[in-house]
């Protein structure tokens, strides 16, 4: 049975349209659909460039926005049409860690509070010394010790100790799944493998699934086992990670990869591209292909008919939306 | 780059404890001056007229004498007494007015900030209307009708002073509805009155303390108008009205100088003692301040 | 660039006419819910101060004609709103039969001068004051001074003006107690008297002055220190740029914003200090009207000189909220 | 070639900034000595706190309050400015020694048009006879970093975040300078738009033959750019290698770590962790200030700091472990 799944999820913002009063319809995230089996647990990486939806579907996830249309589901359940207590046990089932370690604990506070708040309302531990034992026990996969870090404030600890804390957060609530947005991209490059590695450790040993968002494809390529490309709004690309960035299929995703700077002064960048600044495309009533304007391959289809996503060969679970592979 | 707080505490900054040193002593002071001295004698004809302070003389060469060291008015009124009736009465007004205020904002500026639509619209107009309405004009109107008592003054000038913390607590609000920390509070199952409460609003203290303060010293201002324009309360000798019967009676052209000016005094202390821990509050909740000074 | 969009323009334009209309509805409601017949409270203290009034019965008709006290409550309202809408505010009680328009305008031009030479002067005194005190390179003298000069913020503008007076005019006799201009002279386009309507209002307008520029020092020196961390700040010393073009044109000139908006918020109580002043100085302002209209308990000049009062303040809000668009480029980027 | 036969654009010399904390003071870049070559790229990389951005801003004399330049000296094209006075060294900034801030930031003035504020900067440096040739200069500028000429009427908040890169850029090599320092300059940018822009950074950087200093944490954009690395770690330079020697050869533990630490698109490994203990900045230990994370640390580590050593290639390196044979001779 499926855990957690998402059906042609769609976000619209209204916006103004400026003099002529004319309101048009902004297109965060147009009919996203995905599946997360219960066994085994996995990495589901959800990867594209700022504005391209993808942290429209953590918010989606984790409730702090409310779909247009379309519809999530946990345990079979839609989650728009649970009950106050389905809707807790959601919370406590689906948890997240942030991209900016520092603003998630409230500079009122000492560290502990993010671990007894979560004790406190999700009645994790009976008394003092069991709730404390949770905690310690949590750090511990992380690497860190209570003594440590609980008594002091924020702003007294290092970026990645404050991002391991989070992710022992959500270790000690015991969650089925973790939406992870950009949880390394404001942690150095040396910490990062401490905090991926968590990440691996707690699929494996807990069975616990990652929505693992991200702008960054090469962490994905590590540790993720499926991908989805976003571009504007719409996915075009999915399939198994490695499968994807090794053979990427969509224009798009071949720019992308190909941008992706080479830690090898060997390796060389190739030619001076030139791509028209990115327009506005995520209309709700724009027709046509969204990487139209950026593309070089498009051709007078793209302009009128919009690509759907579907298999790159019948079968296979590698699916592109470009007209190229009609 | 480098940055670290300082460990220094930013509470114990020097405007901050001189403005609170200040108020306190004027507090205490009047309250202990109750305990000592007869206070009844604020009431008309309970003393010689128009005495200088003791050690002084006015026009007319009569000396100061000891029983009434501050002097007299011209219609009996003890000096000292009427400092210490005057100063707290006029001091509560500011007290009464800006809590009200206060509490008129934390209930509007968190319930539009968190729950939006059009209960957010409607509190946002009002607000930005009624920052824009002078105070004193209406009040001038209304007070010329009806003499109302301190308590009912200070109530009637409220309803001038929740626009402040309405617009900036709503404004807070919505930034920190999208923090971080308030998005860990909702994954962590805590109930809206928690988020409110225990994650928003201590994060409020130094902003809602220099607005407590600072819309202290407005209504404080906007009594003394209205005091001495001759409306403020008929029975209660707060330190405006004071001044009124002073001017009334040309007490600076009879060189009374202790009727008006002691008063006078007195509201310059309140209020530099206002500004300054209002300045010292604006340290705590800014550190750029702190470190440039 | 900039501009005003036509949302912003509108919007300011509701909050104007919701101002007005919020404030007059105060004025209305207010004395109906307290206990007790307005009239009767009017005529019982007119009683009490005059001991008795010539024409009482008359002032009494014409109350109850003109606020039409036996018509229903909501009646009254909408005659109320409409003699306001046409800026028909009454005739004067106390100087029957002129009509309170005709008081208030005669005061206004003397309050509207008084009050946009003070304000020019605190908000340029202040925001230099400010901007100097935060700026590096301002000699420390220069500094100390400036704080010295601050001693009177936050004080009540009618305090200082009962100071001044005690100082220049009773002891010093260097400046006339009251008035707004020498008595007996005639008002013309002359050199003699405008010279005395200068010598005169230089007690009011330092009063305000004196009490209002510190506070625009204090925020200003504030959002100058917030500037100086920005960014473009360090990049603008990075280009090599001389300190004092740096200073005015990238500084000052972003510091300036928010004090403008501040200006806009402050109004009503700019012009409640004024009114104030002008009553120490029995000016001929609108403060003046409203103190000699207390005494004599004209409560049509009352109510109409404060209702000219909230549409001053309304209106200077309008402006200064149509202004600002011109001078902060990002004002439309709202829309995006 | 030989270190003497090359120009030297830059040279510094024992750099220190400090930062005053009631604490005691924080040694941000203690003492750093390094060159930059005539139309040379140097990288300086490290991660966040590692000092090299405040190591740019004290070449620039640009450190904030409560930072200080606490020693050491900088030459630029043969001429030390460490002893210039204020207004002698505003004169050089753009004109020899120029920024190109990290655009996404907050670095243009909000309130001044892209035009205005590349004229004020010609019109400062250049006096008013530049004037008649201005509109030609800017449209030239914007040509030259690859935005169309309407940009110069436009207000920074009208600019998406390549945009205002450009115009950084723009505004950095206005004055043809000795010596650009590109901070982060590309770090906040979406990948594509970010190659885009290193790109139009690096021909620019060719074609003025201008030298330039790039700071930055991302290994493959240095990879991409730079002629040489310079490795700082708490304040302290480590390392300093031409490019290819360097990833090919890291000779400092740390350079090992930050080059195993880079995610390949190529092929999956196993990940590789590193313990992330640091030292209290206030209070570094003695001897090399890397002990506390090395994995190789002797007894000498712990009581004397490593000795800045000539290796063979033009590496330089300050660490205990290296051994004597790849020393160039003396």
């Amino acid at each position: 049975m499926s855990l957690l799944e998402i059906e042609n999820a769609t976000k619209l913002y209204p916006i103004s349209g400026g003099l002529l009063g004319k309101e048009k319809q902004l297109c965060a995230l147009n009919q996203f659909s995905m599946n997360l089996e219960a066994e085994p647990a996995s990495i589901t990486t959800i990867a594209g460039e700022s504005g391209s939806g993808k942290s429209t579907i953590a918010n989606l996830v984790l409730g702090f926005t409310s779909l247009s249309s379309g519809s999530i589901r946990f345990r079979g359940k839609d989650v728009n049409k649970m009950s106050s207590a389905e809707l807790f046990d959601y919370r406590k089932n689906v948890q997240a860690v942030f991209q900016d370690p520092f603003g998630v604990y409230n500079p009122f506070y000492r560290i502990h509070h993010i671990f007894k708040m979560a004790i406190k309302h999700f009645k994790l531990a009976t008394n003092k010394q069991e709730g404390r034992d949770l905690i310690e026990e949590a750090l511990n996969v992380v690497g860190l010790r209570g003594e440590e870090v609980l008594e002091k404030f924020p702003h007294q600890l290092s970026g990645g100790q404050r991002q391991r804390m989070m992710m022992a957060r959500a270790y000690m609530i015991r969650p089925r799944v973790i939406v992870a947005d950009e949880p390394v991209s404001m942690v150095d490059a040396s910490l990062r493998a401490a905090i991926l590695d968590v990440m691996l450790k707690m699929r494996d040993q807990q069975g616990i699934s990652f929505l693992y968002i991200t702008h960054d494809l090469s962490t994905a390529y590590q540790i993720g086992d499926r991908i989805f490309i976003l571009y504007q709004g719409n996915v075009v690309e999915s399939g198994d990670t490695v499968a994807v960035i090794d053979q990427p299929k969509h224009p798009y995703v071949q720019l992308l990869i190909d941008s992706v700077p080479a830690p090898d002064p060997d390796e060389n960048w190739g030619e001076q591209i030139d791509v028209p600044d990115e327009e506005e495309t995520r209309f709700s009533d724009a027709i046509g292909c969204r990487y139209l304007g950026r593309c070089p391959q498009k051709t007078d289809l793209c302009a009128s008919k919009a690509p759907i996503l579907k298999p790159f060969s019948s079968g296979s679970p590698h699916q592109v939306s470009c007209h190229l592979y009609d | 780059m480098l940055k670290r707080k300082s460990i220094s505490n930013p509470w114990l900054n020097t405007p901050l404890i001189c403005g609170v040193l200040v108020i306190g002593i004027i507090l205490t002071g009047t309250l202990v001056g109750h305990l000592y001295w007869d206070t009844e004698m604020a009431a008309t004809r309970s003393a010689p007229l128009n005495l200088p302070p003791y050690g002084f003389e006015n026009m007319r060469k009569q000396e100061g004498v000891i029983e009434h060291p501050l002097g007299t008015t011209n219609s009996g009124r003890d000096m000292l007494s009427v400092m210490l009736v005057g100063t707290p009465a006029t001091m509560s007004i500011g007290f009464i007015a800006a809590g009200i205020g206060m509490l008129v904002g934390i209930i509007l500026g968190f319930s539009a900030g968190f729950y939006g639509g059009w209960w957010d619209d409607l509190v946002r107009l009002l607000a930005d209307t009624t920052t824009t309405i002078p105070a004193l004009a209406v009040l001038i109107v209304v007070q010329s009708l009806f003499r109302v008592e301190v308590n009912t003054m200070a109530a009637l000038i409220a309803l001038f002073y929740w626009p402040g913390p309405t617009r900036y607590i709503r404004a807070q609000v919505l930034t920190m509805r999208e923090s971080g920390y308030v998005k860990m509070a909702k994954l962590s199952g805590a109930p809206e009155r928690d988020i409110m409460f225990k994650e928003m609003l201590p994060n409020l203290i130094p902003y809602l303390a220099a607005s407590f303060i600072g819309n202290t010293s407005g209504a404080i201002l906007t009594a003394i108008g209205l005091e001495v324009l001759g409306l403020g309360p008929t029975r209660m000798p707060t330190l405006g009205v004071t001044i009124y019967f002073a001017l009334e009676a040309a007490a600076i052209l009879r060189d009374m100088w202790w009727w008006w000016g002691l008063p006078t005094l007195m509201l310059i202390l309140i209020f530099m003692g206002l500004l300054m821990i209002n300045v010292g509050l604006d340290e705590v909740s800014n550190p750029r301040l702190r470190k440039a000074s | 660039m900039g501009g005003l969009t036509i949302q912003y323009v509108l919007r300011r334009f509701g909050i104007f006419l919701m101002t007005i209309w919020l404030a007059s509805t105060v004025i209305f409601v207010i004395p109906r819910l307290a206990p007790g017949d307005p009239i009767q409270a009017m005529v019982s203290r007119m009683t009490q101060s005059a001991g008795y009034v010539e024409n009482s019965e008359k002032i009494v008709e014409g109350w109850k004609e003109r606020f039409g006290l036996n018509d229903p409550l909501h009646v009254q309202y909408v005659r109320y709103i409409k003699n306001l809408a046409s800026l028909d505010l009454g005739v004067s009680l106390a100087m029957f039969p002129t009509t309170v328009k005709e008081v208030v305008g005669r005061a206004m031009p003397w309050s509207i001068g008084l009050m946009s030479i003070s304000l020019v002067l605190y908000f340029f005194i202040g925001n230099l004051f400010g901007a100097l005190l935060a700026w590096k390179r301002t000699p420390s003298l220069a500094k100390i001074a400036i704080s010295i000069s601050m001693i009177f913020t936050s004080i009540p503008g009618i305090l200082c003006a009962i100071i001044l007076i005690y100082l220049f005019a009773f002891n010093l006799d260097w400046f006339p107690f009251t008035g707004s201009f020498e008595r007996g002279m005639q008002p013309a386009f002359t050199w003699e008297f405008i010279s005395s309507v200068i010598y005169y209002g230089i007690l009011p307008a330092l009063s305000v002055v004196l009490v209002t520029f510190g506070f625009w020092t204090i925020g200003m020196r504030g959002m100058m220190v917030t500037v100086e961390g920005e960014d473009y700040m360090i990049f603008g010393q990075a280009k090599g740029l001389k300190p004092f073009y740096l200073l005015y044109r990238y500084q000052v000139r972003n510091a300036i914003l928010p004090q403008i908006t501040a200006l806009a918020f402050s109004i009503g109580s700019i012009v409640a200090g004024q009114i104030l002043v002008e009553a120490a100085f029995a000016y001929r302002g609108m403060g003046g009207v409203i103190v000699a209209a207390i005494k004599d308990i004209d409560y049509t000049v009352i109510q109409g000189t404060s209702f000219i009062l909230i549409l001053i303040t309304a209106t200077s809000v309008l402006i200064l909220d149509l202004i600002y668009p011109l001078i902060d480029p990002r004002i439309t980027f709202q829309k995006n | 070639m030989s270190e003497s036969s090359v120009q030297k654009t830059l040279q510094v010399r024992d750099l220190k900034v400090y930062y005053d904390t009631p604490t005691g003071d924080i040694k941000a870049v203690d003492g750093i000595s390094f060159d930059v070559h005539k139309g040379e790229c140097l990288g300086i990389v490290g991660e966040s706190g590692c000092g090299k951005s405040t190591a740019a801003y004290g070449i620039l004399r640009l450190v904030q309050h409560p930072g200080k330049v606490a020693g050491g000296t900088v030459e630029v094209d043969g001429s030390n400015v460490s002893n210039f006075s204020e207004e002698e060294f505003r004169k050089i900034r753009a004109t020899k020694l120029a920024l190109i801030p990290q655009g996404a930031m907050n670095s243009l003035n909000p309130t001044m048009s892209i035009g205005a504020q590349i004229r004020d900067l010609i019109l400062t440096h250049s006096g008013s006879s530049a004037r008649a040739q201005l509109k030609e200069r800017i449209d030239g500028l914007l040509r030259k970093v690859g935005l169309p000429l309407r940009v110069a009427t436009m207000f920074p908040h009208e600019l998406s975040g390549g945009m205002k890169q450009r115009v950084c850029i723009a505004i950095g090599i206005a004055l043809n300078p000795s010596l650009v320092i590109a901070d982060e300059s590309t770090s906040a940018l979406d990948v594509v738009v970010q190659r885009i822009v290193a790109q139009t950074l690096k021909n620019v950087q060719r074609e003025m033959g201008v030298s330039m200093i790039m700071i930055g944490h991302d290994m493959g954009l240095m990879a991409q750019m730079v002629d040489r690395i310079a490795v700082m770690y708490a304040g302290k330079m480590v390392e300093i290698s031409p490019t290819r020697e360097f990833f090919n050869n890291p000779r400092h533990p740390y350079s090992k770590v930050l080059i195993e630490a880079i995610p390949s698109l190529k092929e999956r490994k196993p990940l590789k962790l590193v313990e992330g203990i640091t030292h209290d900045p206030r209070n570094p230990p003695p001897g090399c200030i890397y002990q506390l994370r090395c994995p190789f640390a002797e007894d000498v580590c712990r009581s004397k700091p490593p000795v800045w050593q000539q290796l063979k290639k033009s590496h330089q390196v300050a660490c205990h472990l290296i051994k004597d044979e790849d020393h160039v001779a003396a």
